[in-house]
C-alpha cells in the first residue's frame, strides 16, 4: 500500500472557479428571464452541465485522479441519461 | 386453451399462436440438443473413461458463431412477436365502441346505447373497441381465449383494446392485475353471438321495463347492487369485509369520520344516498377511506330508492 | 507480532476473540464469520419463503377454500415474495459466498472495509424485522404483491410502511455490500493477479456489485415516494392527484429488472467455477464469459419495460424493450454453450456439486427459453401475469439461483466447515428435489397458456388438474429438501474432516487450509505469470 | 475506520477509501436521479402548470442559497490543501466557515418553506388540494420532497464535516491521513451538485 503522492491544488485554481461557478449561475438567471420557450430548459440545463462539469473536475479533483475513476463517474451520469431517455420513450409517444 | 373449438376465437390467435410456435420451436431445439449434447459429455469424458483432460482455451471461431447464430435466431423470434402483436395497437374506425369500468371488483360494460351490463355481449364478425375506464386501483382486462390483455389504469385517458370475435360461444374474462382482496372472483364472461341475436339483445329493453315492473323495489334494488358489486365489500350476514355489513344498517347508530371529527350518525335516507354518491365524505370508523369510489352518474336517485328499500329487508 | 502468529493457527471458526460465544459472531468483522452469519439468517428467512410457499400451494390444491381465506392468501403470496426476492436470492450468493470467498480468492486477508461489512449484516437484520413486525403487528400483512404497485399500494389499509421500510432497509445493506466488494477487488488482488487472471466468480460478483449500487437507490427512492404518499398525499402516484401509476411501474422495474441479473450472474459465475473443476479442465472462453457478464449487467439494465408489455406504455416503447430484451438474452446463451464446451474432452468427475451445476443448466435453460416467450410481444400480451410467469420466474429464480446455491454449498462445504458431507444421501436428496421441482412448477406453464392469471386465490374449474399436479410436486421437493439440510446440517458437526483440496481445484481457496485459518494467508500469495485459477495440467 | 478490530495491521489506503466515497456518491446520484426522471415526466406532462408554480418560488431566495452553497464548496476544497500544507489552524477554520453557511442555507430553507406553510402549501394541504391544478399538485409535492431529501442531506453532511474537524483537531486526521477529510469534500460537493440541479429546475424555469 504505497502513499498515494497528493496533488496540492493552489488557492488560486478554487478561486478562478468559484468566480466561474457564481458567473454561470448568473448568467443562468439571466437566460430563463428571456423568453425562448422550450430552449429555456435546454439553456437552464445546459448552464447547469458546465457549472456541474467544473464542480466534479475542480473541486472533486477529477482532474488530479486517476482515469478509471473519471470513466466510473462518466459512465453513471451516462447510465442516468439512457435511462432518463428510455422513460421517455414511453412518455414521448403515448 | 389450445382446444380445437376456441381456436381462432378472434382475429389474432393466428397471430400470436404463431409466434408461440416459432419460439417454443427454437426454444425446444436449444433445451433439447443442449441438453443430450451435456449428458453425453458427462458420460463419454467421465474420468473412468477419459482420465486425462485435453485442455483446450477457447475458439473465437466458436464464440462468434454462438453469438452470431443466436442473435439472428433472437431477431426471427423478435420479429414474430411484433407482428402479432402489431395489429392490436390500431382499432378500426368502424370498430363498435363498448365503454368497460373495473373497480374493486366487479366489470360492468356500457354500450353505445347506454346499456349497461355485467356480462360482455358482442356480435361475431364485428370489431369491437373497449375503452378501459378504472375507477379506483389497476385492473386489467384479460380474455385468454382472444389472446388479448389490457391493463386499466385509474386517470390514464384513451386507453382502450380492440379485437374481433369470431366465433359464436362463451369465453371467459379475467381481472389479470392484482387489484386486492377479491381480485381472484373479478371474472366475467364473454357471450358471442350472432349479429342478429345481438341486434335482438341491444335492442332489447323489455326485459328491463317488464321485470321493474313486476318486481318489488326491494327486489329490485338488491338486483341492481348485484349488477354493480356491491356485494363484492359488503355482507348481508353480518361479516366484516372491505366495507361494513349491510345487516341491521338501517336505522342504527353508526360511528364515522367526517374530515378529521368524529361523530355519530342515524343511518337514514339522506345518510346512504352520501355515502353512495360521496362514499369519502363520512367515513364509517374502523374502514378504510378511499376504498370505495363515488357511483355518481352510475346510480340514478331512483335506483337508490330502491337499494335503500332492500336495504330495509336486511334486520 | 507474535500474537498475530497464535491468532494464526485457530481456525475462523475457533478463534476466540474480545468476545464470547455468539458475541463472538455478531460483532466479528472477519469476512467468513460474516459470511456465515448471513447464512444462517438468509437460510431462516427461506424456510420461511418455503413454508409460505407450501402453504400457497396447498391453498391452491383445490378450488374454493381450501385453508385460508383470500386476505391470508394475498397476505401470503406478498411475504412470501419479498421474503424471497430482498432477503433471500438478492443477497444470497453474494452475501454468503462472496464475503466468505472473495478475499480468498484475491489473496487477500480481508475485504476492503471490515467493519463495513459487518454493518451490512446488522441492516440486513433490521430489515428483516422490520418485515417481520409488518406481520405481527398493526392491521395485517401487508397485500400488494411484492410489487407494490400504486394506487393500491397506498389504498390498502394494510400495514405497509414497516415492509416498506424494511426493504428499503434492506437495499441500503446490500448497496454496501456491493461497494465494499468492488473495492475490495480494485484495491486489493494479492500481487500477480490480473484483472485477465481473476476468477469467474470474482467477475460476477463485480458485476453484481454494479448492479447492486447503480439500481438500488432507485427503488429506495421509489419506496420512499409511496411512504410518503401514504403519509402526506404528495400526489407523484395518485392519479386522483394527477400522478401516473405507470410512472411507479417503471421506476420500480428500473430497479427491480436489474435485481434480477444481481441474483443470477452471482450464480452463474458459482457454475462457472463448478463445471472447470469437476471437469479438469481449462474453462472454455475465459474471456468470452466475463465480456458476456459484462453485457448482461449493461443491458439488463436497459430492459426493464419488458414487465410493463400490457400496463398502458407506448407503443414506440414497447417495440423497443422487447428488442433488447431479446438482446439482453444471448450474453446468456454464450454462458451455457461455453459451460458445455468446458465438459468436452474434459476428465469429468461425478460428483454432488457436478449434479447440481448440470441440473442447473438444464432448469435455467427451461427458465431462461421461457423468458424468450415473456419477451416477446405477442406472446407476453396472452401470458403476462399468469402462472406462465410465476413458472418462468421460479425456474429461473431458484431453478437457476436455488440450484446454484446448492451447488455453491455442496462445492465449498468442506472449505468451510472442515469437513464432509454423505455423498450417497447429498445425491439421493439432488434426484428427489429435482423430480419434485419439475412437477411443482411445469404444470404452471400449461396454466398460464390456458389463461389462469397469477395471485389468484381461487380458480375455475377447468384449471384444476395442473394445480393438483403442482402441489404434489411440491411436497416431493420438500421432502428432497428435508434430506438435503439434514445431510448439511449433520455433516457440519459429525463429518469425515475434509481436506485441503477435495476436488483437486486450482483456486486460491483451495491453497489455505479447511477450514481457513483467521486470516487467510500467512504471506499474501504472489501469482506467477503463467499460473492462474483454472491452470489445469 | 477502515481497520479490522481484531487484526493491527496498517490498513490505511486512501485510493481504496476514495473509491468507496465515490461509490456511494453515485448511489446517492442516482437516488436523486430517479426523482430527477419523475420531475422530468411530470414537467413533461405538465408543463403550463410547472411554469406556473414556479412562480410561487422565490428565485432570490434560491439563488442566495446556490451562491452560498457555491462558496463552502470552495471553501472545503480548500482546507483540503491547507491540511495538505500542515495549515490545521486555517483548515479549522475554513471548515468552521463550511458548516456556518451550511446552517445559513438550512435557515433560509427553513424560512422558505415556513413561507410556503404559512400560505397553506404543504403536501397534502387543503389549500393545494383545492385550489390548484393537478400538475401544481405534483410540482409542490416534488418540491417538498426533493428540497427536504437535499436538506437531509445536507445535515449529514454538516455531521461528517464536524466529525472531520474534530479528528483535525485531534491530529488524527493529518496531511497523511487526510482521507476522512477528502471525503467530506467529496460528500459536500455532492450535495452542492444536485442543488445545481435543483435550483434551475425549480426556480428558474418560469
Ligand atoms: C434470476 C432472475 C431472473 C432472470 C435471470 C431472468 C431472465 C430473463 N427474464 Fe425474467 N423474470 C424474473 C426473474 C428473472 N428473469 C422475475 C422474478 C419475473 C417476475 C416478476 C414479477 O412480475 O413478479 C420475471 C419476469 C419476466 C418478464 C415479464 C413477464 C410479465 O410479467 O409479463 C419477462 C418479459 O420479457 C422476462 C424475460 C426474461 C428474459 C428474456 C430473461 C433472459 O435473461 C434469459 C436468458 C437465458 C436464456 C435465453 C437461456 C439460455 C440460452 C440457451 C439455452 C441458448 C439458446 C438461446 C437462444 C437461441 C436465444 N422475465
Ligand atoms: C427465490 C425466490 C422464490 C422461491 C425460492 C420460491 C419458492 C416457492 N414458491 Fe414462490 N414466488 C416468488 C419467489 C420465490 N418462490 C415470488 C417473487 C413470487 C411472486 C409474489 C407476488 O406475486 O408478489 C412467488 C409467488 C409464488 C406463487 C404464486 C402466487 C400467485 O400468484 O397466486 C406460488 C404458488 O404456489 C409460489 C409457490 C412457491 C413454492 C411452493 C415454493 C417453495 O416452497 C419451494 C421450496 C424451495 C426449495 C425447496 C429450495 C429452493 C432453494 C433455494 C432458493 C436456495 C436458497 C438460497 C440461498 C439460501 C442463498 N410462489
Ligand atoms: C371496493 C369496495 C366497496 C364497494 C364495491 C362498495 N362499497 Fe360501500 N363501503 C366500502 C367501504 C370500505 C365502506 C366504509 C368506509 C366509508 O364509509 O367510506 C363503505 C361504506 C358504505 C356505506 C355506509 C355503511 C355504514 O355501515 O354506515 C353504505 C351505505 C355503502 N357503502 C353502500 C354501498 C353500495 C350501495 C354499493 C354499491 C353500489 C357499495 N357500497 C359498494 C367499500 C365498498
Ligand atoms: Cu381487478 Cu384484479
Ligand atoms: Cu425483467
Amino acid at each position: 500500500m504505497s502513499e498515494e503522492k497528493h496533488h496540492i491544488v493552489p488557492y488560486r485554481v478554487y478561486v478562478i472557479v468559484l468566480m466561474a461557478l457564481i458567473v454561470l449561475t448568473f448568467a443562468s438567471i439571466a437566460i430563463t428571464e428571456i423568453e425562448l420557450g422550450a430552449y429555456t430548459v435546454a439553456g437552464a440545463l445546459l448552464f447547469a452541465g458546465i457549472k456541474s462539469y467544473l464542480v466534479l473536475t475542480y473541486f472533486m479533483h477529477l482532474k488530479y485522479d486517476k482515469k478509471y475513476i473519471v470513466a466510473m463517474v462518466a459512465f453513471v451520469f451516462a447510465i442516468f441519461v439512457v435511462v432518463l431517455v428510455i422513460t421517455f420513450l414511453d412518455y414521448l409517444y403515448r | 386453451m389450445y382446444s380445437p373449438e376456441v381456436t381462432r376465437a378472434s382475429n389474432f390467435v393466428q397471430g400470436v399462436d404463431t409466434a408461440f410456435l416459432v419460439i417454443l420451436g427454437v426454444s425446444f431445439f436449444f433445451l433439447i440438443s443442449l441438453t443430450v449434447v451435456m449428458i453425453y459429455f458427462i458420460y463419454k469424458y467421465n474420468r473412468k473413461r477419459h482420465p486425462v483432460a485435453t485442455q483446450i482455451h477457447g475458439s473465437t471461431k466458436l464464440e462468434i458463431i454462438w453469438t452470431v447464430v443466436p442473435f439472428l435466431l433472437t431477431m426471427v423470434m423478435f420479429y414474430y412477436g411484433w407482428a402479432g402483436w402489431k395489429p392490436m395497437k390500431n382499432a378500426p374506425k368502424d370498430a363498435m365502441e363498448v365503454t368497460v369500468y373495473g373497480r374493486m371488483w366487479n366489470f360492468s360494460f356500457e354500450y353505445e346505447n347506454g346499456r349497461r351490463t355485467d356480462t360482455l355481449f358482442l356480435p361475431k364478425d364485428q370489431p369491437v373497441k373497449l375503452n378501459l375506464k378504472a375507477l379506483d386501483v389497476l385492473h386489467s382486462l384479460y380474455i385468454p381465449a382472444f389472446r388479448v390483455k389490457q391493463d386499466m389504469v385509474p386517470g390514464l385517458e384513451d386507453n382502450s383494446m380492440w379485437f374481433e370475435p369470431q366465433k359464436v360461444g362463451n369465453y371467459d374474462l379475467f381481472c389479470a392485475e392484482y387489484c386486492g382482496l377479491q381480485h381472484s372472483y373479478m371474472y366475467s364472461t364473454v357471450k358471442v353471438m350472432e349479429a342478429e341475436a345481438f341486434n335482438d339483445w341491444i335492442t332489447d329493453t323489455t326485459q328491463v321495463v317488464l321485470s321493474a315492473e313486476m318486481d318489488t323495489p326491494a327486489n329490485t334494488g338488491k338486483r341492481i347492487m348485484q349488477n354493480i358489486g356491491c356485494f363484492a365489500c359488503h355482507s348481508i350476514d353480518g361479516s366484516k369485509l372491505v366495507g361494513p355489513s349491510y345487516k341491521g344498517i338501517w336505522g342504527a347508530e353508526h360511528t364515522v369520520v367526517t374530515g378529521r371529527e368524529t361523530r355519530q350518525v342515524i343511518v337514514d335516507e339522506e345518510y346512504i344516498k352520501r355515502s353512495i354518491y360521496d362514499p369519502n365524505a363520512d367515513v364509517v370508523d374502523g374502514y378504510m377511506k378511499g376504498l370505495m369510489v363515488s357511483y355518481e352518474g352510475q346510480l340514478s336517485d331512483d335506483d337508490i330508492d330502491n337499494i335503500i328499500e332492500y336495504l330495509k329487508t336486511l334486520k | 507480532m507474535q500474537n498475530e502468529h497464535a491468532a494464526n493457527e485457530a481456525n475462523y471458526l475457533k478463534y476466540q476473540g474480545k468476545y464470547k460465544g455468539l458475541f463472538a459472531w455478531i460483532f466479528s468483522t472477519d469476512h467468513k464469520r460474516i459470511g456465515l452469519l448471513y447464512l444462517y439468517s438468509i437460510m431462516s428467512m427461506f424456510f420461511i419463503g418455503v413454508l409460505l410457499g407450501l402453504a400457497m400451494k396447498f391453498e391452491l390444491l383445490a378450488p374454493g377454500k381450501t385453508i385460508m381465506d383470500a386476505q391470508t392468501y394475498n397476505a401470503t403470496f406478498t411475504v412470501h415474495g419479498v421474503i424471497m426476492i430482498f432477503m433471500v436470492v438478492v443477497p444470497g450468493l453474494p452475501a454468503i459466498f462472496g464475503n466468505f470467498l472473495l478475499p480468498i480468492m484475491i489473496g487477500a486477508k480481508d475485504v476492503a472495509f471490515p467493519k463495513l461489512n459487518l454493518l451490512s449484516w446488522w441492516l440486513y437484520m433490521i430489515g428483516v424485522f422490520l418485515v417481520i413486525a409488518a406481520l405481527l403487528f398493526g392491521n395485517g400483512a401487508p397485500d400488494t404483491g411484492w410489487t407494490f404497485y400504486a394506487p393500491y399500494s397506498f389504498k390498502t389499509g394494510t400495514n405497509l410502511l414497516p415492509a416498506i421500510f424494511g426493504a428499503f432497509v434492506l437495499g441500503f445493506s446490500s448497496i454496501l455490500t456491493g461497494l465494499n466488494f468492488l473495492v475490495t477487488i480494485h484495491r486489493m488482488r494479492c500481487p500477480g493477479l490480473t484483472w485477465s487472471k481473476l476468477p469467474l466468480f470474482v467477475w460476477t460478483l463485480y458485476g453484481t456489485a454494479w448492479i447492486q449500487l447503480l439500481a438500488t437507490p432507485v427503488v429506495g427512492i421509489t419506496l420512499v415516494l409511496v411512504a410518503l404518499e401514504r403519509f402526506f398525499g404528495i400526489g407523484v402516484f395518485d392519479p386522483a392527484l394527477g400522478g401516473d401509476p405507470i410512472l411507479y411501474q417503471h421506476l420500480f422495474w428500473i430497479y427491480s429488472h436489474p435485481a434480477v441479473y444481481i441474483m443470477i450472474l452471482p450464480a452463474m459465475g458459482a457454475i462457472s467455477e463448478i463445471i472447470p473443476t469437476f471437469s479438469q479442465k481449462q474453462i472454455f472462453g475465459y474471456k468470452a464469459i466475463i465480456a458476456s457478464t459484462m453485457a448482461i449487467a449493461f443491458v439488463g439494465y436497459l430492459v426493464w419495460g419488458h414487465h410493463m408489455f400490457t400496463a398502458g406504455m407506448s407503443g414506440t416503447a414497447q417495440y423497443y424493450f422487447s428488442l433488447l430484451t431479446f438482446i439482453v438474452a444471448i450474453p446468456s446463451a454464450i454462458k451455457v454453450f461455453n459451460w458445455i464446451s468446458t465438459m468436452y474432452k474434459g476428465a469429468i468427475n461425478v460428483q454432488t456439486p457436478l449434479y447440481w451445476g448440470a441440473s442447473f443448466i438444464f432448469v435455467f435453460m427451461i427458465g431462461g427459453l421461457s423468458g424468450l416467450v415473456l419477451g416477446s410481444l405477442a406472446t407476453d400480451v396472452h401470458v403476462h401475469d399468469t402462472a406462465f410467469v410465476v413458472a418462468h420466474f421460479h425456474y429461473i429464480v431458484f431453478g437457476g439461483v436455488g440450484f446454484a446455491f446448492f451447488a455453491a454449498i455442496h462445492y465449498w462445504f468442506p472449505k468451510i466447515y472442515g469437513r464432509m458431507y454423505q455423498k450417497s444421501w447429498a445425491n439421493t436428496g439432488w434426484l428427489v428435489f429435482f423430480i419434485g421441482f419439475l412437477a411443482l412448477y411445469s404444470p404452471m406453464f400449461y396454466l398460464g397458456m390456458a389463461g389462469m392469471p397469477r395471485r389468484y386465490y381461487d380458480y375455475l374449474d377447468e384449471f384444476h388438474s395442473g394445480n393438483i399436479l403442482s402441489t404434489f410436486g411440491s411436497w416431493i421437493m420438500v421432502t428432497g429438501l428435508v434430506i438435503i439440510v439434514v445431510n448439511l446440517v449433520r455433516s457440519a458437526r459429525k463429518g469425515k474432516p475434509a481436506e485441503m483440496d477435495p476436488w483437486h481445484s486450482k483456486t486460491l481457496e483451495w491453497t489455505v487450509p479447511s477450514p481457513p485459518p483467521l486470516e487467510n494467508f500467512d504471506d499474501i500469495p504472489v501469482i506467477a505469470e503463467d499460473d492462474g485459477p483454472y491452470n489445469y495440467k | 475506520m477502515e481497520q479490522n478490530a481484531h487484526i493491527e495491521h496498517d490498513h490505511y489506503d486512501a485510493e481504496a477509501s476514495k473509491i468507496g466515497m465515490w461509490l456511494f456518491i453515485f448511489t446517492e446520484l442516482l437516488l436523486f436521479g430517479g426523482l430527477f426522471v419523475v420531475y422530468s415526466v411530470y414537467r413533461y406532462v405538465n408543463p403550463d402548470a410547472f411554469h406556473l408554480a414556479a412562480e410561487e418560488l422565490n428565485t432570490t431566495i434560491g439563488a442566495v442559497n446556490t451562491i452560498l452553497l457555491l462558496v463552502s464548496s470552495m471553501t472545503i476544497a480548500m482546507s483540503t490543501s491547507t491540511l495538505q500544507y500542515k495549515k490545521k489552524g486555517a483548515t479549522l477554520a475554513l471548515l468552521a466557515i463550511t458548516t456556518i453557511i451550511g446552517i445559513v442555507f438550512l435557515v433560509n430553507k427553513y424560512f422558505e418553506w415556513g413561507v410556503k406553510f404559512s400560505h397553506g402549501i404543504w403536501p397534502g394541504s387543503e389549500h393545494l388540494l383545492n385550489d390548484f391544478s393537478q400538475g401544481e399538485i405534483l410540482f409542490f409535492g416534488l418540491y417538498f420532497v426533493m428540497t427536504g431529501l437535499h436538506a437531509l442531506h445536507i445535515i449529514i453532511g454538516l455531521v461528517i464535516i464536524l466529525v472531520a474537524a474534530y479528528r483535525i483537531h485531534k491530529g488524527t486526521v493529518n496531511e497523511n491521513r487526510a482521507a476522512l477529510l477528502e471525503n467530506a469534500g467529496l460528500y459536500w460537493h455532492l450535495v452542492d451538485l444536485i442543488w445545481i440541479f435543483l435550483f434551475p429546475l425549480f426556480y428558474l424555469l418560469t
